[in-house]
């Protein structure tokens, strides 16, 4: 065990605080931040443990997700973002209404 | 020899098809439609005699499409299917002739016949039904097509009605559904055989096949208007009188007498039947129904309901024919549903007939009618008397047969039914026949109409009064070779060969 | 010549193809629509490609960059694959000449790069044999989900999408940390691989669980299926038809390979516990599902709840988890992909002819829009469950199972999600065969459009008589083997 | 929400503890995952001579993995076609740039382009590549934006468009020419491997740093009804 694993604990507790921020925030905006914050969470989970063996290189296959995985969380970003202007330019809130139409 | 074998999806085909070419239809193209229609119902009816020309000969008729792994979609041209067949087939070509006289000039005749002829598709397949999958099968379509029907107005009280008429018979599928599978977990087949393919099972099953019977009594009974089951059938009024006539004589409640006879004849047979103590029940709540169906008609002061619950105590007699157990009382029985079927159509075409040509909707507005439409009420006044069971009417055969057959079994309380019934009968029906023919008229009808030198339209007038014309003719040929007296005979002896 | 063609890699086609296409339709917009549905085609012809195959050579894999599991990614395609291939194949085609019809101008124009990118997220999904692969399709399938909901415009559409869009991210999260904790368990993210190392262990568990969770969410397993009534219900009708009939069984599928190939082994007790609670789950689903969609004043509502309470069939198999049970689940996947689709669009020929979708005022739309009406039965027949239906081969086989194994209980969910079916089915024929008072006719449904819908549900009906030959292709390369038998 | 603080209250508590059991198990989970066997790393060394690039990261982003690659192009593209989709924002003030701003992007976009093509350039043997390269590319558009900068009608059409599907179409022709010419999809035979992946990388960069920058703009740039 090495003191990297606590960067792979990081995460964990990165993605459950991200987790309780999208269940308790109704605003969108923080709801978008929370999803960020959890995925930053997996991605350190993913880095981190690629590192664990001392003796050995870091795994370069995790890299390669995690860059993957931050691309696609750009691009959703991106619509979410542009998802949440158009919510509030159509209803003038910033948060989902319940989901029951009139 | 193909052909041949084929001639059960034929016979299936032959109401598919003009119907479903009708459904595209225009509503202006009335010759083509009335062309489809009888030429539809010609074909089946002559496909239906060349299949029991054939039977009697000793060919037989099925054919099998795979459905389910394990389970064909099979239909097979038996004896107690072709009785059923055949009468639908005749009945279909009179409704026909009659519906198109009906519906004259109404709106959406096009859907209308379109669904008719899926409500008689349906009906010869399922009498067709070689196991339980493709009974199954044409059960449910049956249920599908005749909802339009029944809705066909549009208005309110029609979707109600349809409504009503759902909540009962896709109930009565699922339980239909559900006894059927359960069923094949324990047999692992569903194939009608001659006295039944349950008596091998193991011991251990006899509760279960119990519940099961429970099930398909339950299932069947919703159409067959048995008696907690029957509330749909009075409501369902609503539709044009040849629905009525379709719905009472020639498919719904057709359907659930059939299928009842079906399993216990062909599921359970009739001996390990009434091992299981099932039967027994069967006849009481047959009885039961029989007598609250005409207690109910008794008291109904418009026309068709009346007809509703006679049909409701009618029918039943076709259960109690199978539930009392005997070679004679099936006789009665099976003879009963076409002796029923020909019967209760003659009334309602009269029914139709008094509403569409005096605006006649109720009993009581019936005083002396029978001067102003003579033919009309001698056709129904022949079926009111054989429904009473005067001989030498159809009717009287079958509950002479019924009665023999309880005495034969034993079960000498069933005669007690029958003559109660028949009072009850009597008393419904003879008032009507007395104020038809000889109170005075009124000096105007509610609703009056005028068809020239014949009382009501001629379409409206030839099929009761050759239904009422069978209604005296098989009657009195009952014995010869080709009535269906000697046909059952023949089903019986089957099913109760040594 | 023979050999030529079967030597093509027809899975590798399958995702180019949808790709080339969403790309040019972009380049091209004024192409778009021939471009789209000359794709769908030559799709289809694909997929008779790989059908072929298949039935010719059984199983196969094929390893992208030469590489090979587990350092590349590998495709891998049988008789599972197959079947959502060819359900999507069916689907898409029919959803593009629908839309052909239904979308116009700037809508037209960024339907259809949408469209084939989310078909190629499918057919990438359904081909894939890397868990990691697997959620890059997921993300690609769900951004372009999103946007083809917002297509709608509207305040409900907007808020629909927003909250779809932040749940599928919520599901993939989920997903992606069970995948790197079974990468770094057992090094590897090829399945065929990982059900070989996989055994009991606190990271196996907890990626089960994860993958689990994230998926449920996304296929929208009663009580996580708040947020699909909504979007499925605003979108754009052939839209909707694509989400529910496609878009919701994508995560169900591979949920169903993990569960098959990798999760069994995991250990049997929790494994059986999970099945019992995933068919809980779904029987809430189906009852749950079928009241609401009960209680539904709208159309396009009520056919969202019923897609709740028709997936929640699917968990029914999980419990009772035999190969026959399978083969319903699988049947139903096909046969409620064909009908609900009919039964969007449908909705979809409603909504554009009579400008609304209330079901009570309906009257009058068997008159006018006979075909429609059709289209709509039609397919709830197979909804129902009601013979020959696709539908019904399939309850009959989870009936089939859950009696024998003497689970009464399932049996009687089935029979019950039925009548719940036909009662809101019929709710909305009953109303549309009553009479108009006045006719009020405001638009023409293009012809393509009706015709569609019918022939959808025709062929959901008609699935009935082909479960034998459907069940011989579903089976190539056994994908239910890791079932036990009882 | 302010009338049911208690049930709130009472939720949030139940919630903690709920998300803190699963944060035990999971830590409990990464735990154990650390005395686990090594992953792919010493497979990736000993293919890396064969993939083209030095770089081990770029090797399984660009060759061994790279149809994942492929795929997270096309995310990237249906976000963008999602936002345009949307028909961007209508109320959306563009504030003219204050001088600090104007002077600081004419000069950082140069300098920002130049490390662009370097990280792109230098993603071969160390870390860098198109992702990075692409990432400050988009940076540099963003800049251009704030300042004002806008697309010319000229380019804003299919041209804009070529640019933002060169990376996925690139790479799509390239794995189809790839088994065309005999080998599997996306094969690339070793001696061609570091060329070609330079190429790709070289139109990802482009089309990345489009697309960030599109994204950012969140609105379809306008073309004027002139054709």
């Amino acid at each position: 065990m090495s003191y990297i694993i606590l960067y792979a604990l990081l995460g964990v507790g990165l993605f459950v605080l991200g987790l309780y921020a999208l269940i308790i925030h109704a605003h969108l905006l923080r709801k978008i931040l929370a999803i960020n914050v959890m995925g930053t969470g997996v991605f350190l989970v993913l880095v981190a443990l690629a590192a664990r063996h001392q003796d050995a290189p870091p795994d370069p296959v995790p890299h390669a997700m995690v860059i993957t995985g931050i691309v696609v969380a750009v691009s959703a970003t991106a619509l979410a973002l542009i998802l949440m202007l158009k919510v509030y330019a159509a209803t003038g809130k910033t948060e989902l209404h319940d989901g029951k139409p009139d | 020899m193909n052909l041949a074998q084929s001639l059960p999806l034929l016979v299936v085909a032959s109401s598919l098809v003009p119907g479903a070419i009708i459904f595209f239809l225009d509503e202006k193209q009335t010759v083509a439609r009335i062309f489809l229609n009888m030429a539809g119902a010609l074909i089946k009816l002559a496909l239906a005699g060349v299949m029991l020309w054939g039977i009697v000969h000793g060919y037989h008729y099925e054919i099998r499409l795979p459905l389910l792994p394990g389970i064909d979609l099979f239909l097979r041209a038996g004896p107690l299917a072709m009785l059923f067949v055949t009468l639908s087939a005749t009945l279909w070509l009179l409704t026909t002739i009659y519906a198109i006289g009906y519906l004259e000039d109404s709106p959406h005749r096009s859907r209308f016949f379109g669904f008719f002829s899926l409500c008689v598709t349906a009906t010869a397949g399922l009498a067709l039904a070689g196991n339980l999958l493709t009974f199954l099968l044409f059960y449910e379509l049956l249920t599908l097509a005749t909802y339009p029907l029944i809705v066909h107005r549009g208005t309110e009280e029609a979707r109600l009605a349809g409504r009503n008429y759902l909540i009962y018979t896709i109930g009565g599928g699922a339980l239909l559904l559900l006894a059927t599978v359960w069923l094949y977990t324990l047999t692992g087949t569903l194939e009608f055989t001659a006295r039944g393919f349950l008596s091998g099972l193991d011991a251990v099953h006899h509760p279960a096949l119990i519940v099961i019977f429970v099930l398909f009594i339950a299932g069947l009974g919703v159409k067959a208007a048995l008696l907690p089951f029957h509330g749909w059938l009075p409501q369902a009024m609503v539709a044009p009188a040849p629905v009525s006539a379709l719905l009472h004589a020639v498919a719904v409640v057709k359907a659930g007498a059939f299928g009842i006879v079906r399993v216990v004849y062909d599921v359970y047979g009739i001996e390990f039947a009434a091992d299981l103590g099932v039967t027994l029940p069967l006849a009481i709540l047959a009885s039961a129904t029989i007598i609250y169906g005409s207690v109910r008609a008794l008291f109904q002061d418009d026309l068709k309901r009346r007809l509703a619950f006679s049909t409701v105590s009618q029918v039943s007699y076709i259960a109690l024919g199978v539930a009392v157990v005997g070679p004679i009382a099936t006789i009665g029985g099976l003879v009963h549903l076409v002796h029923q079927g020909i019967q209760k159509v003659t009334l309602f075409f009269c029914a139709g007939n008094l509403a569409e040509t005096l605006g006649i909707h109720k009993v009581s507005e019936m005083n002396g009618v029978a001067r102003r439409m003579p033919w009309t009420m001698t056709a129904f006044t022949i079926s009111a008397l054989g429904m009473i069971g005067l001989p030498p009417l159809t009717g009287f055969i079958s509950k002479w047969y019924l009665g023999m057959g309880a005495l034969d079994a034993g079960q000498n309380w069933v005669i007690f039914i029958l003559a109660g019934s028949s009072l009850l009968n009597a008393a419904y029906f003879l008032p009507i026949v007395y104020a038809a023919w000889f109170k005075p008229s009124p000096s105007t009808w509610p609703h009056e109409r005028s068809f020239g030198a014949l009382e009501t339209a001629w379409p409206l007038l030839l099929p009761p009064i050759i239904t009422a014309a069978l209604t005296l003719g098989l009657g009195l040929l009952a014995s010869s070779p080709i009535s269906p007296l000697e046909w059952v005979r023949f089903i019986a002896s089957r099913e109760f060969a040594p | 010549m023979t050999g030529d063609l079967l030597g093509i890699p027809w899975a590798v086609l399958l995702i180019l193809l949808p790709l080339i296409g969403g790309l040019a339709c972009f380049l091209l917009p004024s192409l778009s629509k021939s471009l789209g549905l000359l794709c769908a085609l030559a799709i289809l012809v694909a997929v008779g490609g790989l059908g072929w195959q298949l039935a010719e050579n059984g199983a196969q894999r094929y390893a992208i960059g030469g590489w090979g599991a587990p350092l590349g990614i590998d495709l891998y395609a049988d008789g599972l694959s197959l079947l959502m291939l060819v359900m999507a194949a069916l689907v898409g085609l029919g959803v593009s000449v629908y839309s052909s019809a239904y979308f116009n101008g700037d809508k037209a124009r960024h339907f259809w790069p949408l469209w084939l990118f989310l078909w190629a997220a499918l057919n990438a999904l359904f081909l894939s044999a890397d868990i990691f692969n697997l959620y890059v399709t997921l993300e690609l399938l769900g951004l372009a989900a999103v946007a083809l909901v917002a297509l709608a415009g509207g305040a409900d559409a907007l808020n629909a999408a927003m909250r779809y869009l932040l749940v599928s991210l919520l599901g993939s999260l989920f997903y992606l940390l069970g995948v790197a904790l079974i990468y770094h368990g057992f090094g590897s993210v090829d399945i065929a691989i990982l059900a070989q190392r996989i055994e009991p262990s606190p990271a196996a568990w907890s990626a089960v669980g994860l993958m689990s969770a994230g998926l449920l969410l996304k296929t929208a397993l009663f009580p996580m299926h708040f947020w699909l009534p909504a979007a499925h219900a605003s979108a754009p009708a052939p839209v909707s038809a694509l989400l529910s009939a496609l878009v919701v069984k994508a995560p169900f599928y591979i949920l169903l390979r993990l569960w098959l190939e990798i999760f069994s082994p995991t250990g049997a007790a929790p494994g059986q516990l999970l099945g019992q609670l995933l068919g809980l789950l779904g029987a809430a689903a189906v009852l749950w599902g079928g009241i609401q969609a009960l209680r539904q004043t709208r159309l396009k509502l009520l056919i969202a709840y019923s897609t709740v309470a028709q997936l929640g069939y699917l968990f029914l198999a999980f419990p009772l988890g035999t190969s026959i049970a399978w083969k319903g689940v699988f049947y139903l996947l096909l046969s409620h992909a064909l009908a609900k689709a009919a039964m969007f669009m449908a909705a979809g020929n409603i909504l554009y002819f009579c400008g609304h979708d209330r079901i009570t005022d309906l009257d009058g739309v068997a008159q006018r829009l006979p075909l429609t009406l059709a289209a709509f039965s039609l397919a709830g027949v197979s909804i129902m469950g009601l013979p020959p239906s696709g539908g019904f081969v399939a309850k009959w086989l989870l009936l089939e199972t859950a009696l024998r194994s003497g689970q009464w209980w399932w049996a009687a969910i089935l029979i019950l999600g039925g009548l719940l079916a036909a009662a809101y089915i019929f709710q909305v024929i009953g109303h549309a065969f009553t009479q108009a008072d006045a006719p009020a006719e405001t638009g023409l449904v293009p012809a393509r459009m009706e015709w569609t819908a019918v022939m959808f549900a025709f062929a959901a009906i008609l699935l009935g008589f082909f479960a034998t030959d459907a069940f011989e292709l579903i089976g190539i390369g056994a994908p239910t083997s890791g079932v036990s038998g009882g | 929400m302010t009338d049911n603080q208690q049930t709130g209250k009472a939720f949030r508590l139940l919630l903690v503890l709920l998300l803190s059991a699963i944060a035990g198990w999971l830590a409990y989970a990464v735990l154990a995952l650390s005395s686990s066997p090594a992953g792919l790393g010493e497979q990736v060394v000993t293919h890396l001579d064969t993939s083209g690039v030095g770089n081990p990261v770029t090797a399984v982003l660009l060759n061994f993995r790279g149809y994942d690659t492929l795929l997270e192009m096309a995310v990237l593209l249906v976000a963008l076609l999602g936002v345009w989709s949307l028909g961007g924002i209508a109320d959306y003030r563009e504030s003219p740039p204050g001088p600090v701003l104007d002077t600081l992007s004419r000069l950082l976009v140069p300098v920002l382009i130049l490390v662009a093509a370097y990280l792109l350039w230098v993603g071969a043997d160390a870390p860098g590549g198109a992702f990075q390269a692409g990432s400050v590319l988009g940076a540099a558009g963003v800049l251009l934006l704030l300042s004002g900068w806008r697309l010319g009608n000229r380019f804003a059409g299919l041209l804009l468009r070529a640019v933002l599907v060169l990376g996925l179409g690139l790479f799509v022709i390239a794995g189809t020419g790839l088994f065309l010419i005999g080998g599997a999809f996306l094969e690339y035979p070793p001696s061609l491997a570091g060329g070609l992946i330079l190429l790709i990388e070289a139109a990802a960069t482009m089309t990345i740093g489009a697309t960030l920058a599109a994204l950012f703009l969140g609105n379809r740039p306008r073309v004027e009804p002139d054709k």
